[in-house]
């Protein structure tokens, strides 16, 4: 578990973004088809569930006060089109290898980039409600919602 | 693909800018009017609740000549008359209540008997008015220079300065609304404290972050002091560390006291309202809680939310303070707050008895012209007794804001006041201070841990203080 | 790639029935057939690991004769030789180790030097071995009657009839694999304890939640006891609740005691591993979180999540038993946690320090033929500082599992010995238990508040023990 923490490093992420250009080739490929990894392309959030470690997750999101408002990736991938596939595509990759390899720390940790992308979803939609208390700030020193609000999409 | 981080800074300018506000527009009022829902939130730290160990009752009072206010907070010593002796021969023993809203606080101030028994120091002006203007005009634009003239001027002459109680512009740059520490109190004691761990000419207002200042502007006045000096220079004793240990531990190195206690004449020291130091020692500061997100949580006001104005105790308002946080229902919350503070206030009552049981002893063994020596150890240990149940009696959460550190304190406040009350008996020993910031035990007894060697009557502790004890 | 299809396998069947088994089947490795993941964690008991205040050491010794164990886990009386004076004239003087995994405690138990100095009841079998099966063949079929049996034979006959440590069936039903109570020591305890809330016969197996199991079936265990009248009798003293006041008080108007202390004479009594108890004073109690979420945490194997079956020191770890409702790195969470034990334990030396000094000085008191009424309120209070101290002593989380609660009775046995210590000395007063259980305060501060009557020393305490105190 240790080795696989230090391998999902920069060099990793460059491995993978090589792989990805001629895609659906290497392990990460195979699982990523085999385990459904197109559910990675929908937005149905019971494809998430393909895999059982996301279970818990998708479980309490059913129950959660965004079940009818928001599914998965309207808090874990970024607003545009680029960029929603990009994370789609990065994560999809990470996740299929860590899968595979079983090779993850548990539980589940959100990233920090994927914790970015979350913060700003927030924002997505609740951008006016929380002009107010938004403020001018320094760089970096953005308020963070799941501070407070962390289990609104699942606990 | 790189900026998908990037924000839309127009969503950030929420209100219309009514009046012109800057760093000379002292009148709230003003400032409210860019701001309607914080001022009026502002506005209701009036109301006066009572919860179980806060809030404050409303007491109709018949104004006079001397105090014009219809109404005060009740009167701690009324309702515990063992502080008396605990304070005998201080102004706090004359009069002290229970706190109230901001409102008050300016008010409060200037009629307390405390002003009628003891001539105060213009520095009491620091935390009690809004300040920043007074000491900007009185140093000539120069904060601290102004902040050194006020502390020593009468209090009488000081107040003529001030007008309102802590406004707006006392935690807010006027131009980005952004916090800001204006209190030289606070500047100076935390650089002195990042110092002593390390980081040298802390600059709070550059340095700090967005979330340390949620609680670095209450910090501003919500913290242990004392006078120091000839110049009653407002200092905070953060100089070894904001443990009551090592508060002591400085005020023993400088050789400071409060006052003689009138009963013993013991070298004693009054700790106040260490809400900023005990809060540090909890669960919450470790993660990341500040003062606002309990005391000013973010309400809904129409379409937005706002931090609540409305500065109160959390208990009258549990669903925006805790609930966010933490799933239970309201009364569980309760709860919970109240085991915690009836637990630390059955341990304050055991130490406030261990306390007042040494000082009798030591009236008597007085009168009865005991060994001197004897005598010495007991006020010292009376001084350590009273600091440490008074750091937790000051403290305005009882105990909440952490709760095992507050009762460790008191168990260490009763061992105290009762080897004071043997060594009246001829028991011998060394007074110590006895400090949980030892090094970590390798294993689990050896001499060293905890500061307790086996066997000896307290023992000598990591981090004690050196003999002396001022005075 | 093998490694997904076994994923996608054993999501579908979790277990497959190779064996039978059933309520006869007492050898784990037989349902180990049926769960070889649970079985091999269940094995992995036997790993020493030491972490700062708890797991073990494994120190090697050289087999003989009377115990054949050729590795122990450390002395703790060697750690701390205070305890030996603590315990004069009881076994624990002779030989106390730091607890170590379930695999050793058959042989542990069978082994110790409190066998050698004390003949001991065949009622220590019920927390040291699978007796499940060995209770109903001594009873006929029928649990209770084997266990009064096994109760009043000698030790090391009741020893024949055991033989794993405890085991699958003492925690699982066969059948079904449900959690069930097979102890009863705690059927009977939990029973009372219910009565006395106002829950007529309560019947554990049939009406407690799925999560409460998960604390009683430790519960079984970890709890304090004492061995009640001639029959010797497993009694757990819960009939006026699980505080450490309300057990005090129950044992005091039972007049009952463990031993009389060697060099003071007082009736005093010993605590053992209250872990159920404490841990219900605290929050994570209070918020439904139970033994088993921490020390038998879910973990993954291939692509199931079962209970670890490993039953250890969950800071050993901390991923599985904290971060799954924690979010914070491991190294903070393990700061946390020594951060609790190193208060605690800093304030458990100064409590050992002021009831040493309490029996040294009674020891010098009764030579020096003093009034027999200070000896007698002297060794009371020394009952009540040995049982307050050793009941967080003994306690095997360090007061992690209830930190405020844990220094608040430390607190009280400080004041309990240093009230002996007076007491010797003429000061004259009432013993008493304080007790947080106290009617909550209208307001502040009146007479029955947390008990304790300003100016008194000590006062009488609602809950208080009567008079009465055993011996
Ligand atoms: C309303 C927003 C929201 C929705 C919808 C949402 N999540 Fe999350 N998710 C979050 C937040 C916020 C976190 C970070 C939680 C934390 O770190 O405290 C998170 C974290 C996670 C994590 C990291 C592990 C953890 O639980 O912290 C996983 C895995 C995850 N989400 C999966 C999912 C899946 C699968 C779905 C759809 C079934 C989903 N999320 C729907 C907001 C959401
Ligand atoms: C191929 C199986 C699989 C599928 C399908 C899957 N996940 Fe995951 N997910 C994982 C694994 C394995 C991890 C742990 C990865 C790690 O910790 O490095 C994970 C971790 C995460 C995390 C937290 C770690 C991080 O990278 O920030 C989030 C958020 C998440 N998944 C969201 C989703 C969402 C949203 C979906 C559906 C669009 C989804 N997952 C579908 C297997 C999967
Ligand atoms: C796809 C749009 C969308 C996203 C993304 C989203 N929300 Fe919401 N959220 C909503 C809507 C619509 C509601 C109102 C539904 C309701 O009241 O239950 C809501 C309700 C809420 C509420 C009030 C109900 C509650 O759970 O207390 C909170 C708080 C909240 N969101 C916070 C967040 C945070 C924090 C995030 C990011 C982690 C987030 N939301 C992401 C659309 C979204
Ligand atoms: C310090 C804690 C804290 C932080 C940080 C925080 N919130 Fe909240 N939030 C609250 C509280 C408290 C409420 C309840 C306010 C009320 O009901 O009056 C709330 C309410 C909300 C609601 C529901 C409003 C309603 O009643 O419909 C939304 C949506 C929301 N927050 C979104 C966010 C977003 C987005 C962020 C980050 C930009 C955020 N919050 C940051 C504490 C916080
Ligand atoms: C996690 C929540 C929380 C945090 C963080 C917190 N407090 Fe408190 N505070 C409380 C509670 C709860 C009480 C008890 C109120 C009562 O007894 O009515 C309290 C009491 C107080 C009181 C007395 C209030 C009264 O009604 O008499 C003051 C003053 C205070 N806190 C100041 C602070 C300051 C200053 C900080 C930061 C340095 C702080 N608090 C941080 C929850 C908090
Ligand atoms: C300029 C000094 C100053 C600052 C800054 C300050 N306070 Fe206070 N605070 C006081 C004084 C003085 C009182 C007592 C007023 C009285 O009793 O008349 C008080 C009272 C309180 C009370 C008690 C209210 C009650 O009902 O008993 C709370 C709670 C409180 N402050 C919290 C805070 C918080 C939180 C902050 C920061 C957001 C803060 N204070 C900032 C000086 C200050
Ligand atoms: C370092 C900041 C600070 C200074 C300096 C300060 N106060 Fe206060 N004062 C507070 C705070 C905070 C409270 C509210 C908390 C409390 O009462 O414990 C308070 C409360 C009070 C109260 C109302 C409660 C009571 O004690 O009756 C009075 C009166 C008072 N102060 C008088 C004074 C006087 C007189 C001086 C100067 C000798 C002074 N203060 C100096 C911060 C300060
Ligand atoms: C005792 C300190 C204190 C005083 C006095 C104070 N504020 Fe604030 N104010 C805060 C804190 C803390 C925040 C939260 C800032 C943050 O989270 O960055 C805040 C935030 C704000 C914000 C940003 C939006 C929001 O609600 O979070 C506005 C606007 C504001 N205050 C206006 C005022 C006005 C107008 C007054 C005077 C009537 C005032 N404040 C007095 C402490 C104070
Ligand atoms: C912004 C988040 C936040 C807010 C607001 C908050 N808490 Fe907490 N609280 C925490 C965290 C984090 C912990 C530490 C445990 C953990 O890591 O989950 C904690 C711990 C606690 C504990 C257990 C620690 C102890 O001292 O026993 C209690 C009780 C508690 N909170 C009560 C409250 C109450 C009451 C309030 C409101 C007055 C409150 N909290 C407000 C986040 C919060
Ligand atoms: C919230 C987590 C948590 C819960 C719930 C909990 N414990 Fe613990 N327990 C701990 C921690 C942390 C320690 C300290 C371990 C150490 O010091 O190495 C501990 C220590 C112990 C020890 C000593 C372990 C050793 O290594 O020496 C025993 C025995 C124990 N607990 C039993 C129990 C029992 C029985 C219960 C339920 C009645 C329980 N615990 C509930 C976290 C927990
Ligand atoms: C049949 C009695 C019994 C039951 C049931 C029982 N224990 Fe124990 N436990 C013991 C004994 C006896 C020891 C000490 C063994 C020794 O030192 O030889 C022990 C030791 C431990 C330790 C210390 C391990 C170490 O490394 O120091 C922990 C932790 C523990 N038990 C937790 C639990 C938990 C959690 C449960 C319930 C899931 C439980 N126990 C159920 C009797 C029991
Ligand atoms: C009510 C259950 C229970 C009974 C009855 C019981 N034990 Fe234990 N014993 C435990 C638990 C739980 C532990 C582990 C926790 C600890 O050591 O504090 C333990 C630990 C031990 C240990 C290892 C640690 C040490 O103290 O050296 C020995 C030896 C031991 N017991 C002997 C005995 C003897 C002899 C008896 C009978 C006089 C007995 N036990 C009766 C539950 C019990
Ligand atoms: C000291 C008590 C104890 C002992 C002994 C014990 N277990 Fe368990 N076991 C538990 C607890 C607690 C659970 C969790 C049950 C639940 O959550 O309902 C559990 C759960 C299980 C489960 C359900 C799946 C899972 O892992 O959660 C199986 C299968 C199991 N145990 C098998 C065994 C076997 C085989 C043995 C003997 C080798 C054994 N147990 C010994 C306490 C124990
Ligand atoms: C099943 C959930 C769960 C598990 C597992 C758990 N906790 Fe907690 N913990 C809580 C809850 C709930 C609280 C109370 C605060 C709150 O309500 O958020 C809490 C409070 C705490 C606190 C603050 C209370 C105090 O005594 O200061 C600490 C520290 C803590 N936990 C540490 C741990 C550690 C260390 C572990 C692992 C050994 C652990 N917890 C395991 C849920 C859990
Ligand atoms: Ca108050
Ligand atoms: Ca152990």
């Amino acid at each position: 578990m240790d080795a696989a923490n230090g391998m999902r490093g920069s060099t990793l992420i460059a491995i993978i973004l090589g792989l990805l250009l001629g895609l659906a080739a290497g392990i990460g490929g195979y699982t990523f088809l085999y385990a459904k990894g197109a559910s990675y392309l929908t937005n149905d959030p019971a494809a998430c569930a393909n895999c059982h470690v996301m279970q818990s997750q998708y479980d309490q999101w059913l129950v959660s006060s965004h079940r009818s408002v928001a599914v998965c990736n309207d808090c874990h991938t970024p607003p545009g089109f680029i960029p929603k596939y990009f994370t789609k595509a990065l994560n999809g990759f990470n996740h299929s290898y860590a899968f595979t390899t079983g090779w993850f720390h548990e539980p589940i940790q959100i990233n920090e980039r994927n914790r970015q992308v979350t913060e700003q979803a927030c924002r997505k939609c609740h951008e006016n409600i929380v002009q107010a208390i938004e403020g001018p700030h320094r760089p970096g020193q953005e308020l963070s919602c799941i501070r407070c609000h962390s289990t609104v999409g699942h606990f | 693909l790189v900026n998908i981080f990037e924000h839309k800074q127009e969503a950030r300018n929420p209100f219309y800018r009514v009046v012109e506000i800057d760093d000379q527009t002292e009148d709230p009022a003003v400032w409210g009017k860019n701001f309607p829902m914080q001022y009026d939130q502002y506005k209701k730290t009036v109301d006066q609740v009572r919860t179980r160990y806060g809030g404050s009752e409303a007491l109709p009072r018949t104004p006079d000549e001397a105090d014009p206010r219809s109404i005060v907070a009740q009167s701690r010593l009324e309702e515990d008359p063992r502080l008396k002796t605990m304070w005998a021969g201080y102004a706090f023993a004359a009069d002290f209540r229970e706190e109230r809203g901001h409102a008050y606080m300016l008010e409060d101030q200037t009629f307390t008997q405390r002003q009628v028994v003891k001539q105060q120091p213009g520095t009491c002006m620091h935390c009690h008015a809004s300040v920043y203007l007074p000491y900007k005009k009185l140093g000539n634009g120069d904060l601290m220079a102004g902040f050194e003239k006020m502390n020593q001027m009468p209090y009488q002459e000081a107040r003529k300065l001030v007008t309102h109680p802590v406004a707006c512009i006392d935690c807010h740059d006027p131009e980005t609304m952004q916090l800001r520490v204006t209190r030289p109190g606070f500047i100076e004691g935390i650089r002195t404290l990042k110092a002593a761990q390390g980081v040298e000419n802390f600059d709070v207002n550059t340095m700090a972050t967005r979330q340390e200042m949620r609680a670095y502007v209450c910090g501003q006045c919500h913290v242990e002091y004392y006078f120091k000096g000839p110049e009653k220079r407002l200092t905070y004793p953060w100089h070894k560390g904001l443990k009551v240990d090592e508060i002591l531990a400085y005020y023993d190195e400088e050789g400071f006291k409060d006052w003689e206690h009138a009963e013993t004449g013991a070298p004693a020291l009054k700790a106040q309202h260490p809400e900023f130091e005990m809060w540090n020692q909890g669960i919450h500061a470790r993660s990341g809680v500040a003062c606002a997100d309990c005391h000013m949580p973010y309400t809904r006001v129409g379409s937005l939310k706002i931090s609540d104005h409305h500065v109160r105790s959390p208990v009258l308002n549990i669903n925006n303070a805790c609930q966010t946080c933490h799933k239970w229902p309201e009364e569980e919350l309760r709860a919970r707050i109240h085991t915690i503070q009836d637990r630390t206030f059955a341990m304050r009552n055991l130490a406030m008895d261990a306390l007042v049981a040494l000082i009798n002893d030591l009236k008597i063994a007085r009168q009865a012209a005991a060994p001197v020596e004897q005598i010495a150890r007991a006020q010292d240990f009376q001084r350590k007794a009273q600091f440490y149940l008074d750091f937790i009696e000051a403290e305005n959460s009882m105990g909440f804001h952490a709760d095992q550190e507050a009762v460790r304190i008191l168990a260490q406040s009763i061992d105290f006041a009762r080897q004071g009350q043997m060594a009246l008996r001829g028991v011998p020993g060394l007074p110590t201070v006895q400090t949980v910031s030892a090094p970590p035990p390798a294993q689990r007894t050896t001499p060293e841990v905890g500061g307790v060697a086996p066997g000896r009557e307290g023992g000598a502790a990591p981090g004690a203080a050196p003999g002396r004890t001022g005075g």
